[in-house]
């Protein structure tokens, strides 16, 4: 029955923006970590490389996962 | 509402990412699943593959036409090049069929399209470039999976 | 190498995202860092925001052009409509200055492309519609940040 249960809920039907949300935040807590070992921003493809993920899905979640008000706090801060 | 993207862009294999994560990213406004969101992302690289390969020969100083109109839960993808065209277009839409199976082509591209678009038309001749048409219904698919 | 995109798209806020996407993954070619992506993100959002509300005022029937070109580390990115445009360029590009207040906008759209640009240019006239060229040097940055 647990196999037929994952079977029903991976039956293709997850919403694009729950999927990239959660990568979103896996980017988050990624860029974190690199940009301490690092001492600067990691480049795009070091964030990939790091989650495993294609440079493509970086792009999309980094959008999904976007906080509105972040524009505000870049230019503020 | 009609909401529709028109991209040019550079010949080079570079820009089937490009392709492909714009054409994603225009749909994100009907949220689709991830499986629907795969297949369309499939069927650009597929036909942006076969322009900047077949239609250019890998001319990077040529131009790909990449639109998207979506209407009502309708989705219209062309891919347009000016490159040679097709001369035998039933042909080349045969499974299996490539003109160039020395380059590992597998001749599946137009085969995943009709796999996974409810339409699909090709437009072209000999040194009249190549017009690819695909649809999809969102709506539909949609009602049928809720 | 040479490499640049045009997209035309239809002029509803639903493709702010669109277009910040399409840029990011143009980008990509280049390996920017998460920094300098949202950076310029920032600034497509801001103008093309510019375009939908003060050149269009919300008509979803009207388009915006974007293009992207890269060439040996310099981006050039152009965002034009055909809308209201704008009578006086250098009180509009004043920091705080805004004609629709009202909108609780900020008036910072152009002080922020100033700020997170190495160039920006400002073409317009009353009728005549909006050009707004914006010039980045990635080798430069990268170089300093290596
Ligand atoms: N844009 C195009 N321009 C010219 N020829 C094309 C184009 N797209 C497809 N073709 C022709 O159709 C054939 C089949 O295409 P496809 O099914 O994608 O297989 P493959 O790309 O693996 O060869 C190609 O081998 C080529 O001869
Ligand atoms: N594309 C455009 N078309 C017409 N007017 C524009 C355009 N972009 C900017 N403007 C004018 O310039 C002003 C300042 O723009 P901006 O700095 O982005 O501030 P805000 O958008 O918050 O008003 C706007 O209030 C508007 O009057
Ligand atoms: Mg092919
Ligand atoms: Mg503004």
């Amino acid at each position: 029955i647990g196999e037929i249960q994952r079977f029903i809920r991976d039956d293709g039907t997850v919403k694009v923006s729950r999927s990239l949300k959660e990568t979103g935040n896996k980017i988050r807590r990624a860029r974190d970590e690199l940009t301490k070992s690092l001492s600067r921003s990691p480049t795009i493809s070091e964030i990939a490389e790091a989650l495993e993920i294609s440079t493509e899905d970086v792009v999309m979640a980094q959008e999904a996962s976007r906080n509105p008000s972040s524009i505000h706090e870049t230019v503020y801060e | 509402m009609r909401n529709e993207m028109h991209i040019r862009f550079s010949a080079v294999s570079e820009n089937e990412s490009f392709a492909r994560v714009a054409v994603a990213a225009f749909l994100t406004n009907v949220n689709p699943t991830l499986d629907e969101l795969t297949e369309i992302k499939t069927v650009v690289s597929e036909a942006v593959t076969n322009s900047i390969i077949h239609g250019y020969d890998h001319d990077a100083e040529k131009f790909i036409e990449l639109s998207a109109v979506l209407e009502e839960g309708k989705l219209d993808i062309v891919v347009r090049d000016e490159g040679h065209g097709i001369s035998d277009i039933p042909e080349a839409m045969e499974p299996l069929y490539s003109s160039k199976p020395e380059l590992e082509r597998s001749g599946m591209g137009f085969t995943i399209m009709e796999n996974f678009m409810d339409e699909v038309s090709v437009e072209s001749g000999p040194g009249q470039g190549t017009v690819v048409r695909l649809t999809k219904y969102f709506a539909a698919k949609k009602a049928l999976c809720n």
